[in-house]
């Protein structure tokens, strides 16, 4: 591809009610992922992988674990002279309410898009964990009638939430809308075309989009404008097949970092042809001690491990202490395992410090949150339902 | 423009005495504790020292070398108008080059010292692992009013009659200076690390040029030269974690010690940090049937195999039923099935096919060298 | 100096209503300057020289000039693995007022402070023009029996405004106040300690503070908390001896642009041991056309002269047609005089454009002001009072 | 990793004919145009043409041009595993790598090449001023289904002695190939531009290597042996500005071509921008007594004279009283009061003293070299 013929926009203020407590400070970009990574690398690597250059990101309200975590761009080639990440603060729907103002943010928007010089613009949000190849959904869009792409991928109509995005899909294979579950008719069908919060647009129609919107009488954010766009247009239907993992709420993240011990997942998610790029940290080596005992596990860098591990996800710098296990659960970095602890089917965010001898114990359908800095010396126990 | 100390790593060598590990690569960038390369060390004293300038001179298989150090930007060391160089072998209208020796090489790049003015020149060897505050040095330098500081490190007697020695008067003078004598009068062993002033080094090394070219190495010539001068020299001694990782056997011994948890290098303290280029890379994988104790173990490596008091770097591939014990493995290697690997090291890129052995003792480590295939693989 | 032993603030919230027009869609700290510059590289410059990696910026409600300026902060090695830019988001009053959202606030600045492991940090804004060694400064201050220290020059009373800050200095060289000149009784003294906006402070007592502010029952901002500290403790008084401007008014503004015009200050502010750096361009040579004629006047890269340019100051991209003057004028990027077009006295600011024949004349004390992009098809003259 | 198309400038040359303006540095660092260093324009084509992955050959005086190029984002060519790569002459362990001519340089930096795997190779000379779209020279020689492409265009009959002359039949298929015929059957020229297909290429190289080693220049060697073998070559017809800035004479002429408002160049066309490294100077300043017309200046000069047609590059100073015509100085350079240049190149840092003259003709455009100091300051 030319350089400069994509841009990209990644939206990250995403509903994250469902994620409480571990949305509290950060966004669903932010979120840790394998050990390793933040939802946010997955578009950011998407989008660097497509030689995009040029990259908006919509702040969410709370924008320094995005800042912390993007820095220059350097890490995903954002850096460059020719394109670079412009963030755009965080705006409450109350200074939307503001036609001036509304109509200066809107501007913001539409001058980045021009001075990109690209033809077309790429939207990603960050709940979505894939490994999307957008040289592929350009090369659709190209071979398309429609000046806007929607990307979805088939699933069993069992795995989506009501209220969950999907896409009608015509028999000519475009979109004609993008309705919650809940809103459609689907008969007896039993897949269904999930929306992966995913386009790629002719750049002077978004432009004529967020003008006209700039000018409307009250105020709609982004999202719905390419919904009505894509009601207005019909869109292109781009099915991904790859790798899926959705984070809707507390159980869907959980089961996601679990998938990654699958091998299969795990390949398929992180030694696809698109590398999936992060910020680079300057940790020491993971350490096992004599007496460790780590199956079916993933790890990050930094780790020191004495106690016993099995089919958990790891981040870095966290300690395990002797005598400790921790089973069927997901650890953030910085998490402390005193002698003796105890943990199943649970999620400790980051920094947390579990006592001695402590058990924190969840069910795999209702896992424990122990929130970010939390010191925890008491046991808590979830009974099987 | 102008440099209170500039820093200049003398990474030239090819490091014959590490074999098969160097065939392709500059002994610097060879990897080292998992997620390191030799020169790491260095670059990362420096940055945490505030010597934000640094020459690296390089002649044997540089790009290796070059691809890691890059800008500098991993240690830090990317600032404007400073920041790392790597100084390789050129063409002058004068002829070519190349460099003949330690102190050659540093005049052979004259005119990249002389572009930033420095009022010291901290002369290091890039393969040397070991923290120290040259700042700390510097200090020592500054008050001696010396020409030229060596550090130093006491060795035992024994070990002596391997290195250069020092014999200093009771202010810290050298005031004769022995190289691998029989029958060393000290333990101060020259660490190779030297503050020179750069006025007064330039003009021993442009006076040797010009006349009878004499001046080609530290420690054979201008140490000598500087005693016989009456130049006021100095030993200032370091107490702590110092390695030569010039042998094999002595790349592996630092490892091994690197694997203790009580090593004295002490990896862990964030307030003196080892930086090198991080890859972003899947985080490690231990399979159902991984067992890992006494190692250490870093992102992208995948074990389904007994891994004992060993270290893999990023990357590497255990196969099941493969067993590592007190060994080293490189970047990239992959181990396949029902492997034995034992008092080894295994070069980066290294294939060790199915039911493959790679044993050595700890007098003789086994090598496998980079890129090289052994056992089933081999015959594809 | 050590590295990391400093770290800087850089606050952009600066009052800026006398400077309308130009400071409609920017804050102070990207008003360009001497063709070259915008203001906030001089404080970013004093930083740089002084080895600081670490700095945060408090960003002003028009955020895009600043992003767009500062970029990744290479420029003035702030892209160091061991330090950053940190931007910390524009916050209105209204939410200051809200006490969780405030310790929030207080908690991201503190946050800074603990990471950057600094003991002193620097507080600098952007509206006075100067180039500080801070390294002199902190020899100052270590020296100094106070936590804090408060930069200032001594200036002619005649020179600042009723509402300009200024240090009450003791008999022993400190500061015991930060008053404006009305609140002062000044006497018959014709000098005056002028504040410069310019603070080093231990690190942990600004900690402290921030800590102590987020605690309290009513919102207090730093400028606030600073001023209160230097009441508390008196501050070390460093005094400032080099080039300085303070960009006050409109008129201020226009004078600073035009002393550059002088070699003195001109070889003071921008040939000192700080090197004034700023984001590089990548713009063509300035052309001097045959019958162009220019004195006494310095240019940016990038424009094109046919007309006549005395006593001005003429940024990049500049168009000057044939038979156009330019006369004691301050010519801002992207501007473009048509064929006859005459200019004295007058602020013409980025993109504009004065038509064939049109002439644009105020006077010294009244500089025409001729905002953004506008185009001039008619003749404006300040009539001299 | 795979790279489609790798970009190798040579950049080695000593540009023995620009006499004292490359003693010190090499020809591609040599300033031109004001801002710019004679690298850049081929450096800002290759990113403006999306070829993200470029290695310099160089060995003659690299220092400035290694700081010029630094980590190649001046030009957006700093992506992660891609980017610029300045190549020097290295020792191996068969030996020092010295480069021989320039298919000689290609094969020393193999190991570099097949890093990336590439497609296909663009070679291109660092000191050549115009503006291309190597995408388009690709197509072109995929439509072909080409071996090799070289980029011609079209010279006078009398000036076509002096080049490498390309004779194609009716499919721009290269037939013959004539250097510096005393009777040109064709008008063109090489441009010194070629696109290889690595793999066909590398063969080449390394059956040379292999044997008689005779493959060492790609014009004198490696056209002729892809002729008489039939690999099919073809020619690219390039149309537009081209300036090869070889000699003293057509530096100064391309020079005052760039000079012009109708510069065929364009250079001030936004859609192809020429990239340089941009230092923070202060803007330009012209005095009172300053008097400039037909001329460019940039950043950091300082004008009290009279310029006239003549180009000013970074922080010149030009004293009162001194009267620049027909000229071209480089960065750095004082001139001082009363002095008078004319039909000059003035070298960077050179100082010409007070009422110093330095005056040249339009066949012999006279010289001040790097550095050098003449009138009245030469004496101190």
């Amino acid at each position: 591809m030319r350089k400069g013929e994509l841009s990209a926009i990644i939206d990250l203020n995403e509903d994250d009610a469902a994620l409480a407590p571990l949305t509290t400070g950060r966004p669903i970009g932010t979120l840790p992922f394998a050990g390793r990574y933040r939802l946010i690398d997955f578009p950011l690597s998407a989008i660097s992988a497509a030689d995009i250059h040029s990259v908006a990101i919509f702040m969410p309200r709370s924008a320094r674990s995005v800042q912390d975590h993007l820095r220059s761009g350097a890490t995903w080639n954002l850096d460059l002279i020719q394109g670079g990440v412009f963030m755009f603060p965080y705006v409450a729907t109350r200074d939307y309410n503001d036609a001036s103002l509304r109509a200066r943010y809107y501007e913001d928007y539409m001058q980045f898009l021009r001075m990109s010089g690209s033809r077309y613009t790429v939207i990603l949000g960050a709940k979505n964990i894939a490994n999307i190849d957008l040289n592929a959904v350009l090369d659709y869009h190209r071979a398309g009638d429609s000046p806007i792409t929607a990307i979805y991928k088939t699933l069993p109509v069992t795995e989506l939430g009501a209220q969950e995005l999907t896409l009608s899909l015509s028999e000519l294979g475009t979109a004609s809308s993008v309705l919650p579950l809940s809103a459609r008719h689907l008969g007896d069908a039993a897949k269904v075309a999930a929306f992966m919060d995913g386009y790629l647009i002719d750049t002077p129609m978004l432009i004529e989009l967020l003008d006209a919107a700039s000018n409307g009488a009250s105020f709609r954010r982004m999202p719905e404008l390419l919904r009505d766009a894509v009601l207005a247009n019909n869109a292109n239907a781009f099915e991904y097949t790859g790798f899926l993992a959705r984070v809707t709420g507390i159980q869907q993240y959980f089961a996601a970092n679990l998938a990654m011990l699958d091998d299969a997942s795990y390949q398929a998610l992180l030694y696809s042809s698109i590398p999936i790029l992060t910020k680079s940290k300057n940790e020491i080596p993971t350490f096992f001690a004599r007496d460790s005992h780590v199956v079916n596990t993933i790890l990050g860098t930094g780790a020191y491990i004495e106690g016993s591990i099995t089919h958990s996800v790891i981040s870095r710098n966290v300690l395990v202490h002797r005598d400790a296990e921790v089973v069927d659960s997901v650890i953030m970095q910085g998490t402390k395992l005193s002698i003796g602890a105890s943990v199943r089917n649970a999620i400790l965010d980051k920094g947390v410090v579990i006592g001695p001898n402590v058990t924190v114990a969840g069910t795999p359908e209702h896992p424990v949150v122990v929130p970010k800095n939390a010191t925890v010396y008491q046991s808590i126990e979830e009974v099987p339902a | 423009m102008t440099t209170e100390m500039l820093g200049m790593i003398l990474a030239g060598g090819q490091g014959t005495r590490l074999g098969k590990l160097t065939r392709t690569t500059a002994k610097p960038s060879v990897p080292f504790g998992g997620r390191y390369r030799i020169i790491d060390f260095t670059l990362s004293n420096l940055s945490n020292s505030g010597v934000n300038t640094v020459g690296v001179i390089t002649q044997y298989q540089p790009l290796e070398l070059n691809r890691h150090v890059q800008n500098g930007a991993s240690w830090g060391l990317n600032e404007r108008s400073a920041g790392v160089t790597i100084l390789q072998p050129y063409a002058a209208s004068d002829g070519e080059k190349f460099f003949e020796g330690t102190a050659h090489a540093i005049f052979q790049n004259m005119a990249y010292i002389d572009s930033y003015n420095p009022k010291y020149l901290l002369v290091l060897s890039g393969d040397h692992i070991y923290k120290m505050d040259y700042r700390r040095m510097l200090a020592f330098h500054e008050s001696k009013k010396a020409a030229l500081t060596v550090a130093v490190m006491p060795v035992s007697k024994s070990e002596a009659s391997r290195f250069g020695i020092m014999n200093t008067d009771d202010t810290d003078r050298i005031i004769e200076f022995e190289e691998k004598p029989a029958a060393p009068k000290s333990n101060n062993a020259s660490m190779g690390i030297y503050i020179f002033n750069w006025a007064t080094l330039r003009k021993y090394l442009a006076d040797s040029n010009a006349t009878d070219g004499n001046l080609e190495d530290f420690g054979h010539d201008v140490i000598p030269a500087y005693l016989a001068h009456n130049e006021p020299t100095y030993a200032y001694a370091f107490h702590g974690y110092w390695k030569d990782v010039g042998t094999i056997q002595s790349l592996w011994e630092a490892n091994m010690e690197f694997l203790s948890p009580n090593n004295p290098l002490n990896i862990t303290n964030r307030n003196w940090r080892i930086y090198s280029q991080a890859e972003a890379l899947p985080p490690m994988m231990l399979t159902s049937t991984a067992k890992v104790t006494r190692a250490m173990i870093v992102d992208g490596s995948y074990v389904a195999g007994t891994v004992d008091h060993s270290i893999l770097s990023q990357s590497v591939k255990i196969g099941p039923g493969s067993v590592v014990t007190d060994s080293m493995v490189m970047p990239n290697a992959v181990i396949g099935k029902n492997v034995r690997i034992d008092h080894a090291i295994i070069g980066e890129d290294a294939i060790v096919g199915d039911n493959g052995e790679v044993v050595g003792t700890a007098d003789d480590i086994a090598v496998v060298g980079y890129g090289e295939a052994i056992g089933r693989k081999e015959k594809a």
